[in-house]
């Protein structure tokens, strides 16, 4: 029995929950016409070190750079060499093809669990490439393009998600977990939105310190509505921190659309009106803007300036995981119809369109990509795959509990030694 | 009567339920169009409209705080958390209000509500998919703590847990949403359809919250155990040869003390299982207990198999796993001494 | 030793951290000559159903309605009737008084805990006055008002603070965590910020239940910080959730001033805006305008048109509660120097300049609280005060853990019955 | 040799510490210039600067997670979160984050901090003021748990956990910051001047974490305490005449097992005692513990004197704590069988 009595209330209206509902359900045929996309090099592109006030009219735009003649327009353009741009390209066809094939292996047994970023590999190797070297990642699973961006050898990630003889982390942590501090990589989380409050931290101590080195924190759009989300923006807010926040808007969280997180009423970028801190939305599928409001951030950031929030908008191609299956929640075509494009192919087209890149050279490219994904593939299954594992140097397991094994661990490890041997 | 495995059980009970009691509300991440990454909500939403099955944005303790407001206006939330691993960001919630409402409004406002969430090991799910947190709960003074074992049992204790006055922490134990898992991972699957407690009556029936099952009656041991340890510890006596009685708990708190007084007072010897780390695990509880009331008929000291005190590392699963190998060990130290 | 290693980088700046300070410390002269007031009557009030953009400009100002004539002014005038403001005034006293004197008995040892609201009275004696009798609050310890307001007996709220035998908690609680269903008064936590998002829990239910009756819910400029805060706006924003969100900005958090919650970079208004919500700045010293806001977004939940955040600005006029001196912390005058005003005089000088109030009958109906609160503290000290209590009846203190006593409690307090006895 | 307080001892560790550590940071609410609401970072701020010693947001969640962050560059975090009962905004981050980095990344990202919290009952704080959380970290891999008794060990552990490569959880019984208590809440106040533990050296000295004190020899008994019940069990054993060993822990993770193996096998008798509530409090796992290891050296079951299983309520401040008259009664039965 519910406490309500209607019948106290006079001739009010009846309250109605609002439950947000994705534009399309599997059935419907995805029609993203209506999605109002702002012209690229339209958005304005305030001083750096100026009032986050200045940012909020880009909190809810588009921050685009590459046109729909391929060419790089508007203040935004970063101007970056063909080198650069290239090296971005093939990093995101590296990316694209690492995790075909990872996913492949999953799907052969060879490990329990893969996710990809099919169709956001832009944000991930743009932003690499937009901060500094010594500047420190605190990702989610997505954001392997950073690893791929910064040379981290492939060898080294296939081992983690076999965790074979090779990994690193001994095993001990899920498929693409990765972590690594020489490549300013921090240990990835399984539980959501973590690691958003620590890269937080991490850049209050490069202030504290008087460091030149900034954070840069990820978060997807699904996870913001964890409270980590709000401990970071507060902290970034209050001390002036030097870290930039990145929200990946892949559209989708497992299979809630983004507006079970808030995205039917405000843009995720909005969210740094509220604390005062400077906001631009991106296009997450244009490499060129990407690297662009990153720089930007870097600087404000670098500069004393504060933090920034970005969002970048881009859409989740595939599955959330090898233990998804998207076309139970959502229409199987969403991913084609989609109109932000693929980010590999609009880069690559904007190379083409300014007589830097061609087909040859493109196919050339992805043929080398492929063999040094696959060499690196063989290379670490040579260290063995998934089902061999956990049987050898089970004393391991007990190790990095603690800087010191205290007995209680070490009669533990005794006790799981003996099992093994049983 | 239907067969049913664990899953189809629960999303059979919460059918039942919300048939039965308007107030009867489920929320939780991606419960609702998609019915949960383990389809225990399936057809809900369907069936009973977006207002009373929706999905929920990522924020556990959200959830949860949402769902003590509503128990306040007086509706039965009946909330996912997708693993127990992810609870923690709810454990404020949970501890500071769920818990505690009742008692701090003097009965005034109660929090009826039940809090599902998958547990356990045995899927590879790594450090973050693999928790058994259950003795944070135990020690929270105000909450009770259910553990089904069996599709009959799960569907049973889940109406009783949403019919309780009381707000429930309701385990899942995911290795053996599909079949039950005598914990020898090299061998083929059973499926539950094979197992008697997959025969699921239709409709309205409860599994008291509060007793527990003697799964297997026995004169030399008394085991007690839940969850997926339930079956695991059943295959591991049968391998031994010994005639232990196997007591699922079911219910953590209140527990049923009787029950396990009266066995280990016939056997004399006890072994507690559980999957979560040792160290204040719910086993030194049981230990306890055991030691406190049946000290002058114990002929060995009560003994334990549990997971390790470390995370729950990916490639070790069956390592970390308390399972056969591990049980054969403690059986042969609590038989011989 | 730290990871850093500033020669890395070239000739960037060092990075540095800001730490918020409040504008005056112990010793100096507050001067608050440099705060922007605006002034009474100038914010426009927008349409109660239009969209929460309208209300934007709204979060960056003061809702003010009360000019330096003591006239009510402009849109937002809420066009009271005298005998409402009379009272409002009335019920703003009899806080005070109660304040006082449950202070003082604190002091003399009668219980153990008190906290006061003086100079935030309006608040919750405002929002009372526009809520209906039956809409529910979710309070923090700082709505007293509210409770008093709705006349609620001040016997049973000293009994609580007492805890003696006439307490309905049965001396569970700390002073003045009051709890009262009939009187619409959720159990206050000592927990901060976690009504916050139950309130949008009720309101959800409402909403589920075609119920008219909306929520409102309260929460300190501290206490925003909390992860739980950022909860109440995600669910209240998604679900389109009939609430009220109050965030009384009373400038301190203990010793912390509201800068250490952000309050240097945005005002906590303006965090509706990162959610795309209704949110209003009001002044909290000024009645009419406290009415006149939540009267606005009472209109706007009931109407389904969704949630509003209400930032009252305000000042902690004395110490945090008996624990605290606030010597230590900020200047022992601030408050004087504080220039919204005494909210109490403010609304009395209305009513007097618009010939509804005298000072007579002021005196007159100050006498009459006085004596009402004093006979009601000695009505509920017959029923003991908190030195005397703990000692019977101990077999209570194992009821309403659950519904039905477990064997264990039964055992317990058997025990505890035993340690009586002997 | 100064004469020190708890609060003054653990200011001064933080004095040394800060001072010889550059790498120190100290922060938490109301610490910087107000110097905490129980004053054991006054001075701190004004000493160190605004940088190394600052006041946060009131966000558990937040203080945790930043310090994390802090740790992973290679600061060295001392945390204060103001009541342990406002901890569980920041459990997740412990939990999750905190205690599992060191494994997660196989050594590779370590988190030496302390997390440092007020904690027990005993001064009429009620419900959220008064909690005694600490079973919930020790079931937790990767957390090292101190609860000093003393001025000279509070110092003393707390450097030794600002030194210590681990994050440590570090309780500090509010109710003895300034005075030893017995239990005996109807006599005088004693301050800490009059007891010997607060003659704390100057500078730099530790108390190493995992060792327990024998804070008295005896032969008939085994009391096994920490924090403020070391001091009440203290005072119950000589009021009771009864010749106690009493073993302060100090450390419960990691546990000094052979102290209280040592001594159990003495004595043949043990009594487990803490404020925390009954069910899967620590003395669970102290219970378990010398049952296994000195099964046939007891000759009574292990008794556990402990807080209810119900929130901590107000009014019934001294009816909630473990006070000596349940001491008497334990020990009257610990003896007897
Ligand atoms: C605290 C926590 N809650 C729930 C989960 C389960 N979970 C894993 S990924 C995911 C969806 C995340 O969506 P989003 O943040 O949008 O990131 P995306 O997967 O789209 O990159 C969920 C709910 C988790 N890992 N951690
Ligand atoms: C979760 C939690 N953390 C810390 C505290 C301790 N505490 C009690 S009141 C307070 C300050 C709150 O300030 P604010 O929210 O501004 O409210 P005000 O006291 O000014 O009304 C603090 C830190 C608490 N009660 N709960
Ligand atoms: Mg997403
Ligand atoms: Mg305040």
């Amino acid at each position: 029995m519910s406490d309500k009595d209607p019948s106290l209330r006079r001739n009010a209206p009846a309250l109605a929950l609002h439950v947000p509902e994705p534009p399309f359900r599997p059935g419907d045929t995805p029609d993203f016409s209506s999605l109002k996309i702002p012209a690229a090099g339209e958005a304005p592109r305030p001083d750096s070190a100026g009032p986050a006030s200045d940012t909020y009219p880009l909190t809810m735009t588009l921050v685009r750079v590459l046109g729909d003649d391929s060419k790089a327009i508007g203040a935004w353009d970063p101007k970056l060499d063909p080198d650069t741009l290239r090296k971005m390209l093939r990093d995101m066809v590296t990316v694209r093809i690492f995790d075909d094939r990872m996913y492949r292996a999953q799907r052969q047994g060879k490990t329990s669990f893969y996710m990809k970023c099919t169709g956001e590999e832009a944000i991930a190797v743009a932003a690499a490439a937009a901060l500094d070297r010594e500047d420190m990642h605190f990702p989610t699973y997505r954001q392997q393009g950073l690893l791929i961006a910064r040379g981290y050898p492939l060898t080294e990630m296939m081992c983690q998600i076999y965790s074979n003889k090779g990994d690193r982390l001994k095993g001990r942590q899920l498929p693409i977990m990765y972590s690594d501090k020489p490549h300013g990589f921090f240990s990835i989380s399984g539980n959501l939105a973590t690691q958003f409050p620590q890269a937080v931290g991490w850049a209050m101590a490069a202030a504290i310190k008087g460091d030149s080195r900034i954070a840069m924190g990820w978060v997807g759009d699904g996870a913001t509505a964890e409270g980590d989300f709000h401990s970071a923006m507060t902290f970034a807010a209050v001390y002036n921190v030097p870290v930039v926040l990145a929200t990946v808007n892949n559209q989708w969280a497992i299979s809630s659309f983004s507006g079970i997180a808030g995205a039917e009423r405000a843009t995720f970028a909005q969210r740094a009106v509220g604390y005062g801190i400077a906001g631009l939305r991106v296009d997450g599928n244009d490499a060129l803007a990407v690297y662009a409001a990153v720089k930007w951030s870097a600087e404000r950031a670098r500069s004393n300036h504060g933090p920034t929030l970005i969002e970048f908008f881009t859409y989740r191609a595939e599955g959330h995981s090898t233990s998804d299956d998207p076309s139970g929640y959502r229409p199987t075509n969403e991913a084609k119809a989609w109109p932000l494009g693929d980010p590999i192919e609009r880069l690559k087209d904007h190379l083409v369109a300014t007589g830097e890149w061609d087909e040859d050279r493109d196919q050339a490219m992805r043929a080398q990509c492929d063999a040094e994904v696959r060499a690196a593939q063989k290379e670490s299954e040579k260290l063995g795959i998934l089902p061999q594992q956990g049987k050898d140097d089970i004393g391991s397991m007990f190790e990095d509990v603690y800087a010191q094994m205290p007995w209680h661990l070490s009669e533990q490890r005794d006790e799981a030694l003996g099992e093994g041997r049983s | 009567m239907p067969t049913f495995n664990m899953i189809q059980a629960l999303n059979d009970a919460h059918k039942v339920m919300m048939a039965q009691d308007e107030d009867v509300v489920v929320f939780g991440e991606d419960v609702g169009y998609f019915g949960g990454v383990f389809r225990v909500t399936e057809g809900l939403q369907k069936q009973f409209g977006k207002t009373r099955v929706f999905d929920a944005p990522i924020s556990e303790g959200g959830i949860v705080a949402t769902a003590v407001g509503m128990a306040a206006y007086g509706l039965k939330p009946v909330i996912e958390i997708q693993f127990a691993d992810y609870i923690y960001p709810g454990y404020d919630q949970i501890v500071s209000e769920v818990a505690k409402m009742r008692y701090r409004t003097a009965g005034e406002w109660t929090m009826p509500m039940v809090i599902r969430t998958p547990y356990g090991g045995g899927i590879f799910g790594g450090q973050t998919h693999s928790q058994s947190p259950e003795s944070l709960f135990t020690h929270i003074a105000g909450l009770k703590v259910v553990i089904p074992s069996t599709p009959y049992d799960a569907k049973g204790l889940l109406i009783a847990a949403i019919e309780d006055p009381d707000p429930v922490i309701f385990f899942e134990p995911k290795r053996i949403y599909n079949g039950p898992f005598d914990g020898h991972h090299d061998r083929p699957v059973k499926p539950w359809s094979k197992d008697r407690a997959s025969e699921v009556p239709e409709g309205h029936y409860t599994v008291p919250i509060g007793k527990a099952a003697v799964v297997r009656e026995g004169a030399d041991l008394t085991v007690l155990a839940y969850g997926t340890m339930v079956h695991v510890a059943l295959a591991a006596i049968e391998e031994q040869g010994i005639d232990a009685e196997i007591i699922d708990l079911r219910t953590l708190v209140p527990l049923d003390l009787d029950a396990i007084e009266k066995s280990v007072r016939k056997t004399g010897r006890c072994l507690v299982v559980h999957e979560a780390p040792r160290t204040s695990g719910f086993g030194a509880e049981l230990v306890t207990l055991v030691q406190e009331r049946c000290f002058y008929h114990l002929e060995a000291p009560v003994e334990r198999v549990t997971g390790w005190d470390t995370p729950y590392p990916h490639a070790y699963e069956w390592a970390y796993f308390p399972g056969p190998k591990r049980m054969k060990r403690a059986l042969e130290k609590v038989m011989a001494d």
